[in-house]
């Protein structure tokens, strides 16, 4: 309690530039994060915009000879939201009870440790690598047809992981403090989790969900393996060869006429629109289930 | 209805840390029981062990026995929730909800154990907020969320959230610290037409609290720096206040007036 | 939900043997990527003729549809080579076919332009052996003696020559190097993957290739005629068996498939390619594409709609529905045979 | 004490006695313990599966699979080994890594503690489009605009920066492994970027305002409350982006000159990955051929799990003092 | 040294909502002022307008003036950091950082002002603690974590914090709600201390710790119910518990003793 000196102390020049530096660099990171998103869409926009019209989302490309004009992408669309939704709908469930697991119940036990090991293990897995395993099991030993949803498992192996590792994250910064309020009322833990701890962890859940769809909605590699690849439109995810964007991305073009590779920016078009859409609603669906939006 | 507890040998360990040690006490049914003692001697962690609420704290256990009437609460065939459910609690830190209205906050025990209709959840939550007297202060806010409080507001929203499910026992830790003499009134009002039906327990560093709401005191002490928590002497109110039977518990008590 | 059925979209009516009519289900098929838009091409007028068929071919790469022919899960397989005996894969595929043998139907023909982009210079000439040196990183620039004995007059720039190759392995690298390793003294041994010690750039697919020559200047590399042309990128008349330098195009590349022998038995019609054809104005960097499917052995309704697809895309309306795609069609010779060939399908 | 329907207004309820175990916990524990099982058992099996086919591969090479660099298994004596494919790998996802990481934590910190509240959405929005764009339209990217692009640069780094050797060499072509990093960085950004960005907005705000409190300024108060606390989730976010980089088929394939040497200089043409040369040789691949790239495969898995072991461990090493808010 | 604070038609609102409505009073140096008044009445509201530490909360704004001696700090030119650095502040629930050891914790504030050498931070952290009350029970694990404490001590750890970095005005919200006699006493003692140097405000619900530490004390309530909290009354401790102005002042003090 020395020289105590008088008037507000201005912070020392050293702090107050520290921050501001960092502020700079905060901000020039998301500038340097959306220069390649401006630059991959400008390139994706200025190719795409030629063929997105109401042929390109309508029509399939049955009977569109190699050097013919127009043709569309609907089957692959209507491929890629059924893929889609089916690996949702098989991944999502067992990455988000699998966290809970290893969140809740698993308290670092021998069975929570493998889990673990091999979810890691699998972030890295090459997406061919599930499009080969599905091929050999469903495909080849059950004698299974092709079928979008034989895709839609492959990407769902793509997707656990991703949804396993973020949602255990977020529902590891859910406070404890909740889930002893919680069971201080006599609530079961399994109702705390569902209740208390998953509404809390709502938000980031489901921007790690959207990761994950975001990434096998673009995936090619294990498509080929078990959806194989057509030009019709089939409407039945659970027989027969169905088509994908990103396969029908890669496809267009990798041709030698220019109308194909117009339709391949087209097609990349439209499946960032979709994911893009998707990606809205969910977070339309987080945020109206947010206490924020209600409170205040 | 309201039981008897009681408490045999008991030793609370965070980890390989022991924080209490070798409590023997019965608590009285439908009374008061207030615990008082220097912070960080295991109020709070004993109050815990009471309803296995120390349990969920990482790498914490318990040694010893606590029975409530004739059963063993850390018997093997014992479900921890309904056990919690018989005794309730409210927090030393106010922890409502984040993500809940106040409404929801003070149903949440309700919703989350049972079908009620609406009209019956409504009539609840306003007699619990009433009893917390925080429902004048809410009521024409019940949807908002319960984080946008005060910090004596909160802590009332959870006395409320706790008697809303009405258990038979009611552990409460410092549940008037963050409280107006107004409000403090109001809830030790709450606690003497509680124990009627219920059996109380009350962590308090407020004397005059302990001796106007308590019928009996438990004393804890901490047997020096490190040491685990012990239970000094555990009496009727007005022996402990006017005659303790420890010159430890005097000294407290005499100490000053907080 | 319109799956282009209807008139507006679908090309005229193909010929007779396209419009066998009234055929239904679906076949489907995998394998080379060279033959895609021929594929494509073919399956428009017969799918036009026969709207109850759906035939899917999945373009992901010879190997990989002969992979799956072997596994039963396609009907025919399109390879840019045929069934190599020295990896044991016509025994796989005869066992495929459980009751017949696997056959190779030599389909089309695709030429492989040797492509660059040298400002300044039209009409490179390039003999084997200098094309050769190129590639293997011997000749690194673009005025460098072997070149310029090649092409007397051409003002030749100083700059390092860029050699791009196919990163991913390929049919068209198999048969370029298959033609270096005839006619000059290539080092390495021919295979679908670009030998590692020969350095050069990779480039992924042929597209992947004609767009790293098309944006990198002083570049040279390899593709099939239908990129080349597609973007526009100048070819090299490159030197046959007799020293003449011949330009890329459909007809001088057919002389080469004509020179070609068969040496397969029976109705297995695969081909020897002789890359150092003396035949005159035959541009000798050819790529043969086959079907390869059963003689007998496919089931019921695979048999039907295989023998019809095949039996028009070796008709004269099919072939010539192949013109201006970068093909070259299959001399007629070849073509009486295949279609015997594909008679006995059963 | 008999069991008694409560009574709901007034008076006290009557409950069971009996602690017994509640009913919906059994099932509900059973389910998430279920979900992992089976998600251990998938993975097991594609683990399983991967060996199985390996294995057959593995036996027919005649060169030492960890030790040889090149790639010819659909050769009539398959030789093939790991080396060049896995150092190409592990270099290319790590200076990906290490490119995304710190933009990544930039990003997610603008979005939850600079832009302005309204605006922070929105913007976190945009970034989620990085990751809404698929990869092959990366790797489009990659090959129509970033190759060339990057020639000029890449020039500049080799005339000035040369002795730095991950920039020497004297060949600089745009088809680089520098070029296949940043594209994979790019797509890992929005990985990174997002989960801590939910991470930090988690971050508690009492600690929060302890900071500000004694005097700290914004980036005072992000170090002492905000990273602390967002770091083991950072650090699994890092791990998933790795991952993804290490996995990446098409975009790198395209990129990657696809070489089969090792080198450390970045700016040449040099450069290949497992997962690239996966790509590159699957649509050729005899039996064997298959059987190679399958065990290619297995050493990627091997690389994460070290990988992530070591990541796991850093997590661990202040367990103590993990964000128990 | 110590600074007068001056405070004119001083709103504050949470969004939409005024908390606290039209405060003017004068905070004299070297003094301590006590705050006190019905839960939920906008006192630590009021506190947190005096380091803006309001805006912090989204949607929180300010309007009105508050003056450190001739300087205001809402001017325009007026960095919340330096206000902050000046005026310190203790909270009303603890909030150790989690990650820190209890050292880090105290020492946290003073690695921002610049380099101390390893024996001089040793020095403050110890004597802070002591300040505190809470060396002797944590001098043995100072790096563990400061999340281990039990409430009471969390609390104290948070005091210690704030006046280890010796700001000019502490503000100290319920600093003893969670503490036992002795080490309010202690506390209190602590502030007696500190007025020698230091502006010190305090808002606490205890009528006797109001009574015991403050010199002056400032009565606030609200209007009504969903009105904003306003200023009843501000005077000289023994004036305001003894003869009151205001009626309302009256009632709340004589209503009941905390
Ligand atoms: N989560 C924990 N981990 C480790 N030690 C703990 C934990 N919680 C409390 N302790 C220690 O256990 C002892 C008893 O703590 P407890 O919270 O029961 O004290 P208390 O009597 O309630 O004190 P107060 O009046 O300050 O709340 C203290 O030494 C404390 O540091
Ligand atoms: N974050 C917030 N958002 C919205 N309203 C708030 C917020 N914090 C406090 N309030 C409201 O502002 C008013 C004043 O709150 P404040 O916390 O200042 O009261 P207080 O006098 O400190 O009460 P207590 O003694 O209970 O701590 C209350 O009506 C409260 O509900
Ligand atoms: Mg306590
Ligand atoms: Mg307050
Ligand atoms: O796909 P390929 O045509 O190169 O075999």
């Amino acid at each position: 309690m020395t020289t105590v000196q008088t008037g507000i102390q201005p912070i020392s020049t050293s702090r107050r530039v520290k921050d501001r530096v960092v502020q700079a660099l905060v901000y020039l990171a998301f500038a340097i994060a959306v220069v390649p998103l401006l630059s991959v869409l400008w390139l994706v926009v200025k190719n795409g915009l030629a063929r997105f019209d109401l042929e390109f989302l309508t029509h399939s490309m049955r009977n569109i000879g190699a050097r013919d004009a127009g043709g569309g992408a609907y089957h692959a669309i209507i491929g890629t939201l059924e893929q889609v939704l089916f690996a949702s709908l098989i991944a999502v469930p067992i990455g988000l009870l699998t966290a809970v697991y290893l969140v809740e119940y698993g308290s670092g036990g021998r069975l929570s440790r493998w889990i673990s090991f091999f979810v890691d293990v699998m972030t890295g897995v090459p997406s061919v690598v599930s499009g080969l395993f599905v091929l050999a099991f469903w495909v080849l030993a059950l004698g299974m047809p092709f079928s979008g949803f034989a895709g839609a498992m492959a990407l769902s192996i793509l997707m656990m992981p991703v949804v396993v590792r973020s949602a255990e994250e977020m529902l590891r910064l859910v406070p404890n403090d909740l889930r002893e309020a919680s069971y201080a009322l006599g609530v079961p833990k399994w109702r705390t989790i569902v209740k208390v701890v998953l509404p809390t962890a709502f938000t980031g859940i489901v921007t790690g969900v959207m990761l994950a769809v975001a990434r096998v909605a673009g995936e090619t590699a294990p498509l080929l393996l078990t959806v194989f690849f057509t030009d019709s439109i089939n409407n039945n995810p659970f027989n027969g060869p169905q088509m994908g964007l990103p396969l029908y991305v890669f496809d267009q073009a990798g041709r030698p006429t220019d109308t194909a590779i117009d339709r391949a920016w087209t097609g990349a078009l439209t499946l960032i629109l979709i994911v893009m859409l998707l990606n809205l609603v969910a977070r339309l669906i987080a945020w109206w289930r947010s206490p924020a939006k209600r409170g205040s | 209805m309201a039981k008897q507890i009681e408490v045999s040998e008991l030793d609370a360990y965070y980890g390989a840390h022991k924080a209490i040690e070798d409590i023997t006490m019965t608590i009285e049914p439908r009374t008061v029981t207030a615990f008082i003692g220097p912070s960080g001697c295991g109020k709070s962690t004993f109050l815990r062990t009471l309803n296995r609420m120390h349990e969920v704290v990482p790498g914490a256990r318990v040694e010893g026995k606590v029975r409530l009437e004739d059963q063993d609460l850390y018997g093997p065939d014992v479900d921890p929730v309904s056990v919690r459910r018989t005794i309730g609690m409210v927090f030393q830190r106010p922890n409502p909800f984040p993500t809940m209205s106040i409404y929801d906050n003070v149903a949440a025990g309700l919703r989350l154990n049972g079908r009620f209709s609406r009209s019956e959840l409504d009539g609840i939550v306003e007699s619990s907020l009433k009893g917390a007297n925080l429902w004048n202060e809410v009521k024409d806010r019940l949807n908002k969320p319960g984080s946008g409080l005060s910090g004596g507001q909160q802590q009332r929203l959870c006395i409320a959230r706790a008697i809303a499910v009405r258990p038979q026992v009611l552990l409460m830790d410092e549940p008037c610290s963050a409280l107006d003499p107004i409000s403090t009134l109001a809830i030790e009002d709450l606690i003497s037409s509680l124990k009627q039906d219920y059996t109380i327990v009350i962590v308090t560093h407020n004397m005059q609290q302990a001796a106007r709401v308590s019928d009996k005191t438990a004393f804890f002490n901490l047997a020096g720096q490190g040491q685990p928590g012990k239970l000094i002497e555990m009496d009727d109110t007005s022996k402990i206040f006017t005659n303790p039977g420890e010159k430890a518990t005097e000294d407290y008590i005499t100490g000053r007036f907080g | 939900t319109d799956n282009n059925t209807d008139a507006d979209s679908g090309a005229p009516a193909a010929g007779s043997s396209a419009a066998a009519g009234g055929l239904s289900g679906t076949i489907n098929a995998a394998g080379s990527s060279a033959q895609g838009p021929a594929i494509e091409e073919w399956k428009k007028s017969f799918q036009s003729a026969n709207p109850g068929v759906s035939l899917n071919y999945q373009p992901s790469g010879s190997g990989a549809g002969v992979q799956a022919f072997v596994q039963g899960t396609v009907a025919f397989a399109g390879s840019d080579s045929a069934l190599k005996d020295d990896k044991g894969e016509p025994a796989q595929a005869d066992a495929r076919c459980k009751t017949g043998k696997a056959i190779n139907l030599p389909m089309v023909t695709g030429p492989v332009a040797v492509v660059y982009n040298l400002p300044g210079v039209d009409g490179l000439q390039l003999s084997p052996k200098t094309i050769a040196g190129i590639f293997n990183s011997q000749i690194t620039k673009w005025d460098d003696p072997a070149i310029k004995a090649d092409n007397p007059d051409a003002k030749l720039p100083s700059t390092a020559i860029q050699a791009f190759h196919r990163s991913d392995e390929s049919g068209t690298s198999d048969n370029f190097t298959k033609f270096l390793k005839t006619t000059a003294d290539w080092p390495y041994e021919p295979a679908k993957a670009w030998p590692a010690e020969a350095k050069g750039q990779g480039s992924k697919g042929s597209d992947g290739v004609a767009s790293s020559v098309k944006s990198t200047e002083a570049s040279i590399s390899y593709v099939d005629l239908a990129y080349a042309e597609n973007s526009q990128l100048q070819k090299a008349k490159v030197a046959n068996g007799s020293g003449e330098f011949v330009e890329l195009t459909p007809e001088s590349a057919a002389k080469t498939v004509e020179s070609a022998e068969i040496v397969g038995t029976g109705n297995d019609l695969k081909l020897s390619i002789d890359y150092a054809t003396k035949a005159a104005g035959a541009y000798p960097i050819v790529l043969v594409t086959y079907e390869i499917t059963c003689e007998k052995g496919l089931s019921a309704e695979d048999t039907k709609l295989v023998k019809s697809f095949l039996t028009y895309t070796a008709s004269d309306e099919g072939q010539q529905a192949l013109t201006g795609l970068g093909y070259a069609p299959l001399p007629a010779s070849l073509l009486t045979k295949v279609r015997t060939a594909v008679e006995a399908i059963s | 004490m008999v069991t008694t329907s409560p009574t709901r207004e007034g008076g006290p309820a009557v409950r069971r006695s009996a602690f017994r175990r509640s009913r919906g916990d059994v099932p509900f524990r059973f389910a998430s313990t279920g979900a992992g099982v089976v998600l251990l058992a998938i993975m097991a099996a594609v683990g399983v599966f991967l060996v199985v086919k390996a294995i057959p591969a593995l036996q027919a090479n005649t060169a030492n699979f960890l030790t040889e660099k090149i790639w010819t298994p659909n050769a009539v004596e398959p030789q093939f080994g790991i080396a060049s494919l896995a150092f190409g790998t592990v270099l290319s996802s790590f200076l990906a890594l290490i490119i995304a990481t710190p933009v990544a934590i930039g990003v997610a910190l603008f979005i939850s503690h600079y832009a302005p509240r309204r605006l922070a959405a929105v913007l976190g929005y945009v970034v989620d489009l990085l990751a809404a764009v698929p990869s092959v339209v990366y790797g489009l990217w990659g090959v129509t605009f970033l190759v060339p692009f990057m020639r000029g640069p890449s020039e500049f780094l080799n005339t000035y920066f040369a002795w730095i050797p991950l920039f020497g060499g004297d060949q600089v072509v745009g088809k680089s492994m520098l070029t296949a990093s940043i594209v994979l960085a790019i797509m890992i950004l929005p990985i990174i970027a997002a989960i801590s960005r939910e991470v930090f907005l988690q971050a508690p705000k009492m600690q929060e305002e302890a900071a500000l409190a004694l005097g700290a300024t914004r980036w005072e108060m992000i170090r002492m409350s905000v990273l602390p606390f967002g770091r083991p989730g950072i650090i699994s976010a890092a791990m998933l982006g790795l991952g993804r980089a290490m996995g990446e088929t098409i975009a790198v394939a395209l990129i990657l000159p696809a070489t089969f040497g090792i080198s450390f200089q970045i700016l040449g043409p040099n450069g290949n990955s497992i997962a690239a040369n996966i790509a590159n040789g699957f649509g050729e691949a005899t039996a064997i051929g298959r059987g190679a790239l399958i065990a290619s495969g297995l050493v990627l898995f091997v690389i994460t799990l070290v990988v992530n072991m070591g990541a796991r461990m850093i997590i661990a090493r202040r367990k103590e003092f993990a964000r128990a808010a």
